[in-house]
């Protein structure tokens, strides 16, 4: 008796796998952990083949088929979402070997619940069910919670306490939203919600569900939980939950966006000014953010918000071509503010503090974080050729295109506010005149600069690689073709 | 017709003239100077035209005469020595020597009307004298050193210039075997002849070379006398070269290029000398011998080609009044400027000189660019060689009169004009308005008065701008580079940069400001707003709003759509990938 | 209103929305938990009421009962860290901003205004509107179990309750990262009488326990109502101090958290053979395999939950302090 | 077709791989890295030889790769991308030569010369680039790689002159995307070709191009250092000397000037251009420019300083050239690309010298200093006249086109211009040469201390500027002078 | 009248309550109560959904919907309380 192995599940349970595994033998944990991480991009590199050669591909697990049962589906978007999950996280996990070395009881935990994180998101990117969309981010909320407060201090249990609430109520908002649309249609399937009937279940639903995942997201205003757990989170777990976490609940909106007859122009209007909002006031507070972790993590808000207003203007015809701009630049963001975050955990413990005001007076400079940091830099304020770029020139095209130009304006603001306060940080990195110590001898260059490094240069090149990575993409035609 | 008219008309002020030498009726003939030349008005403006008149008793036989040209001469000749005269009363009510210039003005009056009048060689050559010797005494009047020198000089000139107007006159008349103005026009001079002529009435006239006394004398004379010497008395010489060579007539292509060079360079050369001088009277005097190099190029292009003379004639006419107008005003001007004792006052004059002194310079619409372009189309009948470097001198010739301007004002103020005694502002204030109102009025009554003659300054173009301004431009260079070598160029620099820096530093100190400000702002308001938010939790609050929001929004959107278009297509049409 | 079941449902309704009103606005954090399972307990009346047995033996087990209990223990370990443990009431233990009035009623307009919206969204919607009945009544033969809803958690949207497992294991992977070393407050502890009454119980609550696990194939129970009660038993043993968690006991407890989860993956992917895919059950083993499933999954419900209950990773009395941070 | 297909990305890859590393060199391998250094360098001049005679032989050189959808990064080798590679190629070694003196034994060694080969890279890709997207990329590039240079010595002076220099630069940078997403939406495309993309446009809705021509040329004005854009440029040159003489002479200013250049003739072209009526606003601006510069170069002390506000003025006559229309002035304008270059990095050089070796940094203390360092100030001197405009120096040639084609374009305001331009830079050169040469040195100042102690990587770079000075006026009419070279360039760019 | 929607009535009540506490609370421990009074509401709903008027037998899908969320629920609730109660300890020991 073979076993028929299917990608799909293999990218969901490798994890689980994983995570019992480590839980179960905490000293091999690490070891297990990328093996596992090994494997499941294994899977997702196999998953992608099938779905470069074929298309669109679905399994119905436990041959019911929706909407009984439940089916697996991946296309280009979610294989996407599933290799800058894998990639990023495998590289991540070799940076955490690193700055985990120091605290036994960390490394224990962070395996098993960062497997378990990654069996959450994989499971969302190829779900194509509303409840267990649920349940997904509810398996996705605990380990993050857990991941976010790792390191145990006072700071990151308040910050992450905030979060598990706000994770809560967004998913119990989420769940009331699953609750009106069974009313509405008596089945939870994507496929049951394409072309459904406008009713009040369905905008109820609607509404619920897009402020329950905008509150997972931290669009603005609902972002207050954000800088606090991202900025006090240990490195690694801030580069995942910045990097994938938020990207998620980014990827069910999209999907939701995709199968529900919404939203209306006017809610688009107001996505938009909700993510203008997180540009700017995100931005400002960035640029006020004492340490260099808060900093990396109100820009985090103002990316998101970015996002958004990509997603809901870069187009004339409404989601038809802004979700690429928007997909775009959540892959960008993904893998420079992982890359970004894992700088700065290496800066910070270095160095020994974050305090930006402090930074110059550091005798040692690790320069390749500081380079790493620089380089995530360019691609998130969105300088060329990095894929920040290529996603802020899809949004800007879609938005010109469409006439949008207040949009436009917002963009651009939003770029110079990241210009001003990450030069905060370049000035600081680059400011020798108040060392009072002799500079130089220990630049801090170490192998655990390699997996940062790695990806700030994946964020810069896979700029280049715009054009197939668009055409993956759209492989699917998640929002059909533009008529 | 009677030669009663005529007789008053050059008689009046010469009946004056020997009236002031009595004692008793000094005052009331003072009173009348500026009346003097009314009667020569009154004829020139009304009576019908041709008139002549002869008294073949008087002299050699007398032979009077107004025709088209002499009969707008003797109009702005008669308002300047009018506006003159009315300036002299009160410029000379407090001078010791007043009766003796009173007399040599009215003298020097009756000679230049005279010879406008004139038909025949010899009384015009008597007129001519007259006029041009009682000047002296105008340009010797208050006898110090410097008239002193200029007087000899001037004499000096008018005795070379009288000798080659008789030689001239004399060979012309033999040549044309009559004395008659008329006859001598109509003849084909011989060259000598023709040279003499040039030679004397261009002594007259400034040419250079036959300049050197007329600045010296300008300047030396007092006010009112330098307005008619420079306004009436050197258009006598063109009159001369009108009224005596065969103009249209005969071509003479030498002398006619000779006057011509001599015109270009004195227009430019006599910018040179101008600009160096230190007295502004001597600057205004350099200003009319530039201008009247542009008459020379006109009678030398005339020369050249009777044929164009018929076009250059009025043209030249039109420019000679504007000049008389210009200069005169410019003149008495400088005595308004001078008799003013407040800074106030001698601010306004200028400003009122400026006028004037714009409308020579030839800002469009003046006069004098009216004049200089008008001359620009009559000479394309001209030597089509010589053409372009014409029009070439007569464009730069407006740069090189607003330089002569600029230096003019610029001097009345460095080196002030001096009274020999302090004098009623108002009374030389007044002839000044009149005539820079008349020389501002010019284009507008110039229609009325010469009629037929008007039309090719009607028909010209309003001229440039640039000239002008570049004129402008230039003086002021000059001016910044006086005063930089005045006050050594280091501090030059400085002062040249000051405005700079200190705009600069204006600037600087508000941004400064305002960047401090804004970064407090900046600062001080995301923190309160920050703080606000967190400690009233606006996130939670957020949440439910943003609820209620998008649940209005979206009922209100679909209820429109309901009720609009049955069955409502919706954005973001799902996919055919229907599983 | 001529049916007196109306009166009854209406006076059910409101009495649940009373208490929750009661339990939110209650000072007093003790009366709030009491109020609360009361709540729970009505609660699951109501889905009785609504032919709901399964989901009214769930609620009534974990979300009231062990909800309740996790409350209660939380409850004392705050008040014994901040003193307050002899006071008679429990008022708020956490540092309270002032939040302007402004704010609170602009919350409450708007959760008002949801409410609304929500009411005439839901009484817009279809009464018995459409639903699964006739695919479940379908599929039901090919199940492998009678009872529908047992057909549906571990059949046909098992993959949904394989996660939910594992949203278990993920919260006691979290809670025992969170609270490390020694508790600095000493485990509740029943008093004389109740421990009586305990060890008197503890045998009959095993047997319901395993009774309802049992019965969930044909009937109202399953592995989620029988781990709720068995893992009471794990709470009266751990309250009557006759089980005290042992460092050595670690690995255990590790094994019996990961059970449920592994088997059932493990199944979920080894049945995919032959043409079959993940979590198709061959139809001749499918009542085994979901038996297997269930009983494993139940002693996984139970350990965990119990261990929720506990809190912590057993750790050493001797090393005293906390280990790392 | 050619028998190297990839000689421009070649070009590229010179500098482009020389810059990990020589990152990746220890501080301590000085002696490698200059080996690198000057052999990268020579090698690209090598390289970039055999392509201007490939160009000239007609050899058209054009790679793509898609970026996105219709979308391309795009690199040709044309005549105007020849003259300015040419330039950074020469300048480059030069540079280097100097550099590796100026910084011997300086800090952050490695850094600078990474950034250094980055910055040439950029440089070279801006003039290869074959469509305004590309451009982009490379601007965006050399704004990122001469910011570590900018502040190199890390001080609080130098990092705010950074600051401020980044966000003018960077602020360009994005009205620029902004720009070319313009032209992209309204033309469908970025390409640079001769006689410009955009005649439809313009004739449907002018007002747009306007506007689009305006925000790329407020973009590329930045660099350019256009009034009022300019501010950023005095203050940047805290830099070390080699920078400054890089940033001035070869690449930020330049990549300005050139985009300008690129989008005047071959986005809108210049006959659209002037039909458009922009061409006359930015010949306005550019003179402007030029006086504004030269008043304020009058009064600054600081010699570095003096010299950057001459080259705020000097760049604007290539900007002046492009805008005046007429293909004489246009001559003008791309030979002053080269030649003020070629000055402007003499003088760089030589103040460097000045600082280095007598501690003189002000104009004040230029007693004198012709004596103690006549190599330099010879140098120094012959550029500083060339900047005036005398005949047979490099600098006179290019305003004399300029003159005659305003001439031509019936703008004779120009030449009061260029004389008023001319004049001022007298009024700031002068005195500096006669205080250098006329003046004893005061005994106590700065330069008083003996002979300075400067190597030959410092004193002959300028010296070598200074020779191609006098050639590029005194052989303007020789074959592959910068003067052929730009008529040829003109004949394409006005289709002739 | 019908026990659905009466009871669907109740639970959007008790969901807008649970809501209501959720943002006013500040207390740690009544804000993990009002969500849990969040996802009864929600609970109801689906309940209510899946109920069929008598004889006819509910939907069974919402059902074991709803015990999942129960699950779920009670796991976010345990790792919240254990939250809040290593957050109090640690804040104690800061106050001791």
């Amino acid at each position: 008796m073979s076993v028929e192995l299917s990608p799909m599940i293999l990218a969901i349970f490798l994890p689980l796998f994983g995570a019992i595994a480590a839980f179960i033998a905490p000293r091999a944990a690490w070891s297990i952990g990328l093996a596992t991480l090994a494997a499941t991009t294994g899977a997702v590199i196999w998953l992608a083949r099938d779905v470069w050669a074929k298309g669109a591909v679905m399994l119905p697990l436990g041959g019911w088929g929706a909407p009984l049962g439940i089916d697996l589906r991946a296309d280009g978007l979610s294989v996407a979402m599933l290799a800058l999950t894998s990639a990023v996280g495998f590289l991540v996990s070799i940076a955490a070997l690193d700055s985990l070395k120091d605290a036994a009881r960390q490394r224990q935990y962070f395996w098993p619940l960062w497997l378990l994180l990654l069996t959450g998101m994989n499971g969302v990117y190829l779900s194509t069910d509303l409840f267990n969309l649920y349940v997904m981010i509810e398996v996705i909320a605990l380990a993050a919670v857990g991941l976010t407060v790792l390191n145990g201090t006072r700071d990151a249990l308040r910050a992450g306490l905030e979060y598990m609430y706000a994770s809560i109520l967004g998913a119990l908002l989420f769940l009331m939203g699953v609750g009106f649309v069974y009313l509405h249609l008596g089945r939870l399937d994507f496929a049951g919600l394409a072309g459904a009937e406008v009713s009040g279940s369905l905008i109820a639903a609607m509404a619920l569900m897009f402020v329950g995942l905008a509150l997972k997201i931290a669009l603005f205003p609902l972002h207050f939980w954000l800088p606090a757990a991202h900025a006090n989170a240990t490195a690694p777990a801030s580069a995942l939950l910045s990097g994938l976490v938020v990207k998620a609940a980014l990827y069910i909106v999209l999907r939701l966006a995709q199968y529900m007859p919404f939203p209306s122009e006017t809610l688009l209007t107001l996505v938009g000014l909700m993510g203008a909002g997180a540009v700017i006031w995100g931005g400002i507070q960035a640029l006020r953010a004492e340490r260099l972790k808060l900093l990396v993590a109100w820009s985090t808000v103002a990316q998101i918000g970015l996002i958004f207003v990509a997603f809901a203007r870069a187009g004339e015809m409404g989601l038809t071509e802004s979700w690429k701009a928007a997909a775009l630049l959540i892959l960008a963001h993904g893998v420079a503010k992982a890359a970004m975050f894992l700088a700065a955990g290496r800066i910070k413990d270095e160095i020994g503090h974050d305090v930006i005001r402090d930074l110059d007076r550091a005798p040692i400079r690790p320069t390749l974080a500081q380079f790493t940091f620089a380089l995530a830099a360019i691609s998130l304020i969105g300088l060329p050729p990095s894929l920040g770029f290529i996603g802020k020139w899809s949004l800007m095209e879609g938005a010109m295109a469409a006439g949008y130009w207040h949009w436009v304006a917002v963009t651009m603001a939003g770029t110079l506010l990241s210009v001003a306060y990450f030069s905060r940080v370049l000035t600081a990195f680059l400011r020798f005149d108040r060392v009072r110590a002799p500079v130089g001898e220990h630049q801090g260059w170490a192998l655990a600069d390699a997996a940062p490094l790695t990806l700030a240069l994946a964020a810069i090149g896979l700029g280049l690689m715009a054009a197939p990575l668009l055409s993956f993409i759209e492989i699917g035609y998640p929002f059909g073709v533009a008529q | 017709m009677s030669l009663f008219p005529f007789l008053t008309a050059f008689g009046l002020p010469m009946v004056l003239a020997l009236s002031l030498t009595v004692p008793q009726g000094r005052a009331l003939v003072w009173r009348m100077i500026p009346f003097a030349p009314l009667p020569a008005l009154a004829l020139a403006l009304l009576a019908e035209l041709p008139l002549n008149a002869q008294a073949d008793w008087l002299i050699l036989g007398l032979h009077l005469g107004l025709n088209d040209v002499s009969r707008l001469f003797v109009i702005f000749t008669g308002l300047l020595w009018c506006a003159a005269g009315a300036s002299a009363r009160h410029w000379m009510r407090d001078d010791p020597r007043a009766t003796s210039f009173g007399v040599m003005f009215l003298l020097a009056q009756t000679g230049n009307l005279g010879l406008l009048l004139a038909q025949d060689a010899l009384s015009f050559y008597a007129f001519f004298a007259l006029m041009s010797f009682a000047s002296y005494g105008l340009v010797l009047h208050n006898r110090e050193a410097q008239a002193q020198g200029a007087a000899r000089l001037y004499i000096s000139f008018v005795i070379l210039g009288e000798l080659a107007l008789f030689a001239g006159l004399a060979l012309g008349a033999a040549q044309a075997g009559s004395f008659l103005l008329a006859d001598l026009r109509g003849t084909e001079l011989p060259d000598m002849a023709v040279s003499l002529l040039i030679v004397g009435f261009g002594v007259k006239l400034g040419i250079m070379p036959l300049h050197f006394w007329l600045p010296p004398a300008h300047g030396a004379a007092p006010v009112p006398a330098s307005a008619v010497l420079s306004g009436a008395m050197i258009k006598a010489g063109l009159f001369g070269m009108m009224a005596v060579l065969p103009l249209g007539n005969v071509a003479y292509a030498d002398h006619g290029t000779v006057l011509m060079a001599a015109g270009m360079v004195t227009i430019f050369a006599a910018l040179l000398l101008g600009v160096q001088q230190s007295n502004p009277k001597a600057t205004l005097g350099y200003s009319s011998v530039s201008q009247m190099g542009i008459m020379a190029l006109g009678l030398g292009a005339g020369l050249m080609v009777p044929a164009a003379w018929a076009a250059i004639l009025p043209v030249l006419v039109f420019l000679a009044a504007h000049h008389a107008l210009a200069k005169g005003a410019l003149f008495l001007g400088t005595g308004a400027f001078a008799a003013q004792s407040g800074f106030a006052g001698k601010l306004a004059v200028t400003l009122a000189l400026l006028l004037p002194a714009c409308v020579l310079a030839g800002v469009p619409a003046s006069s004098g660019s009216l004049g200089k372009e008008a001359l620009k189309a009559a000479l394309a009948a001209g030597s089509s060689v010589w053409l372009p470097w014409l029009r070439v001198a007569l464009t730069l010739s407006g740069v090189a009169t607003t330089l002569l301007m600029a230096r003019y004002v610029a001097l009345l103020w460095l080196h002030p004009p001096k009274t020999p005694h302090p004098i009623t502002p108002e009374g030389v204030l007044l002839p000044f308005l009149a005539l820079a109102a008349a020389s501002l009025g010019l284009p507008l009554v110039w229609p009325l008065l010469a009629q037929t003659l008007a039309s090719p300054i009607l028909e010209g173009a309003s001229g440039a701008f640039w000239p002008v301004a570049l004129g402008g431009a230039l003086a002021s260079g000059v001016a910044v580079y006086a005063y930089a070598q005045r006050i050594g160029p280091a501090l030059f620099v400085s002062h040249l940069t000051a405005p700079f820096r200190a705009f600069g530093a204006r600037v600087g100190s508000i941004m400064t400001a305002r960047r401090r400000a804004a970064r407090r702002l900046g600062h001080a308001v995301p923190k309160a707003l920050g703080s606000t938010a967190t400690s009233w939790r606006l996130g939670q609050t957020a949440i439910a709003g943003l609820i209620a929001l998008t649940l209005t929004v979206e009922m209100r959107a679909s209820l429109h759509l309901e009720a609009a278009i049955p069955p409502a297509p919706q954005q973001g049409q799902p996919s055919s990938q229907a599983p | 209103m001529t049916d007196p079941l109306v009166i009854f449902d209406v006076a059910l309704a409101l009495a649940i929305v009373a208490l929750a009103v009661a339990a939110l606005s209650v000072r007093d954090l003790f009366a709030m938990i009491v109020l609360f399972v009361v709540f729970g307990l009505l609660s699951a009346l109501a889905w009785v009421r609504l032919s709901a047995p399964d989901v009214a033996l769930a609620e009534a087990a974990i979300g009231a009962g062990v909800t309740g209990a996790l409350l209660l223990k939380t409850l004392h370990h705050l008040r014994y860290v901040s003193g307050t443990l002899g006071q008679q009431a429990a008022y708020g233990v956490t540092p309270l901003t002032p939040v302007p009035i402004g704010v609170t009623l602009a919350n409450a307009i708007f959760c008002g205004l949801i409410t609304l919206g929500l009411a005439v969204a839901y009484l817009g919607a279809p009464a018995a509107g459409p639903g699964f009945d006739a695919l479940v009544a379908e599929a039901m033969p090919r199940s492998g179990v009678d009872h529908p809803v047992t057909g549906v958690l571990l059949n046909f949207r098992a993959y949904d309750t394989l996660m939910e497992v594992v949203v278990l294991l993920a919260a006691v992977v979290a809670v025992w990262q969170i609270e490390r070393g020694v508790s600095d407050a000493p485990a509740p502890v029943l008093g004389e009488v109740w421990q009586g009454f305990a060890r008197l119980a503890l045998p009959a609550t095993v047997v319901v326990g395993t009774y309802l696990l049992w019965v969930g194939a044909e009937a109202p129970g399953g592995a989620f109502q029988g781990g709720a009660v068995l893992a009471a038993v794990g709470l009266l043993l751990l309250l009557t101090r006759a089980y005290v968690p042992q460092p050595t006991h670690r690995g255990i407890a590790r094994g019996a958290f990961v059970l449920g989860t592994g088997v059932f993956a493990l199944v979920a992917l080894l049945v995919a053979s032959g043409g079959r895919v993940a979590f198709e059950y061959p139809l001749e083993h499918a009542k085994t395999l979901i038996l297997l499933i269930e009983g494993m999954v139940t002693i996984s419900i139970a350990v965990t939950l119990a261990a929720l209950f506990h809190g912590r990773e057993p750790v050493a009395q001797t090393k005293g302090g906390r280990d790392d941070t | 077709m050619t028998d190297a297909p990839l000689l421009p990305l070649f070009i590229l890859l010179t500098s482009l791989l020389a810059s990990p590393v020589l990152f990746a060199l220890p501080e301590r391998a000085a002696r490698l890295r200059t080996a690198i250094n000057l052999g990268m360098a020579g090698v690209k001049l090598a390289l970039v030889a055999w392509l201007s005679l490939k160009v000239a032989q007609g050899v058209i050189y054009d790679l793509r790769f898609e970026v996105l959808p219709g979308l391309e990064f795009k690199l040709q080798a044309d005549p105007l991308a020849i003259l300015f590679i040419a330039l950074s190629a020469v300048l480059w070694l030069i540079t280097t030569v100097y550099s590796v003196g100026y910084l011997e034994h300086g800090p952050h060694r490695a850094r600078f010369f990474g950034f250094f080969s980055l910055c040439v890279a950029a440089t070279v890709g801006i003039a290869m680039s074959g469509n305004l997207f590309t451009f982009l990329l490379f601007y965006e590039l050399l704004t990122l790689a001469t910011y570590p240079l900018v502040i190199h010595r890390g001080n609080a002076e130098a990092l705010r002159a950074g600051r401020i220099y980044l966000i003018y630069t960077l602020a360009g940078g994005l009205v620029l995307l902004l720009g070319t997403l313009g032209l992209w939406v309204l033309a469908g495309t970025t390409d640079f070709v001769p006689g410009g993309v955009l005649a439809d446009v313009v004739a449907q809705n002018p007002r747009a191009a306007q506007a689009l021509f305006v925000v790329l040329i407020g973009a590329l004005g930045v660099k350019a250092a256009l009034v009022p854009f300019h501010a950023w440029l005095p203050i940047a040159m805290v830099a070390p000397a080699p920078v400054s003489a890089l940033l001035h002479a070869v690449a930020v200013v330049k990549a300005g000037a050139f985009g300008i250049m690129r989008v005047v003739y071959e986005v809108f072209g210049i006959e659209t251009a002037q039909a458009l009526g922009v061409t006359a606003p930015l010949a306005m601006l550019a003179a402007v420019t030029i006086l504004y510069g030269s008043l304020r170069a009058i009064t600054q002390d600081d010699i570095k300083k003096r010299l950057a506000y001459s080259t705020v003025s000097q760049v604007s006559y290539i900007t002046l050239g492009v805008a005046l229309a007429s293909p004489i002035a246009a001559v003008g304008a791309l030979a002053h690309l080269i030649h003020q270059g070629l000055m402007k990095i003499t003088m760089f050089m030589a103040a460097g010298n000045l600082a280095e070796g007598l501690g003189v940094k002000r104009v004040s203390q230029m007693d004198g200093v012709g004596r103690a360092m006549p190599g330099t100030m010879l140098a120094f001197t012959l550029a500083a006249l060339a900047m005036i405009g005398l005949p047979p120096l490099a600098g006179f040639v290019s305003k004399w086109y300029l003159a005659q084609g305003g001439l031509a374009a019936g703008q004779a305001w120009v030449i009061a211009l260029l004389l008023g331009s001319s004049l001022l830079n007298a009024i700031y050169f002068l005195p500096m040469l006669h205080r250098a040469w006329f003046r004893d040195a005061a005994p106590e100042g700065a330069g008083a201390p003996g002979r300075p102690r400067i190597g030959w990587m410092l004193a002959a770079p300028p010296v070598t500027t200074a020779v191609l000075v006098l050639v590029a006026g005194g052989f303007a009419n020789a074959p592959f002078s910068p003067l052929e070279w730009t008529r040829f360039i003109v004949a394409i760019e006005y289709q002739e | 009248m019908t026990p659905d929607l009466i009871y669907g009535l109740c639970g959007v009540a008790v969901f807008g309550i649970g809501l209501v506490g959720a943002l006013c609370a500040q207390d740690r421990l009544r804000r993990v109560l009002a969500l849990k009074l969040c996802s009864v509401g929600a609970g109801f709903l689906l309940v209510v959904g899946a109920w069929r008027t008598p004889p006819a037998t509910p939907d069974p899908v919402p059902h074991a919907l709803v015990i999942t969320g129960i699950v779920v629920m009670v796991s976010a609730t345990a790792v919240a309380l254990a939250l809040i109660r290593r957050l109090q300890s640690l804040e104690a020991d800061d106050e001791r």
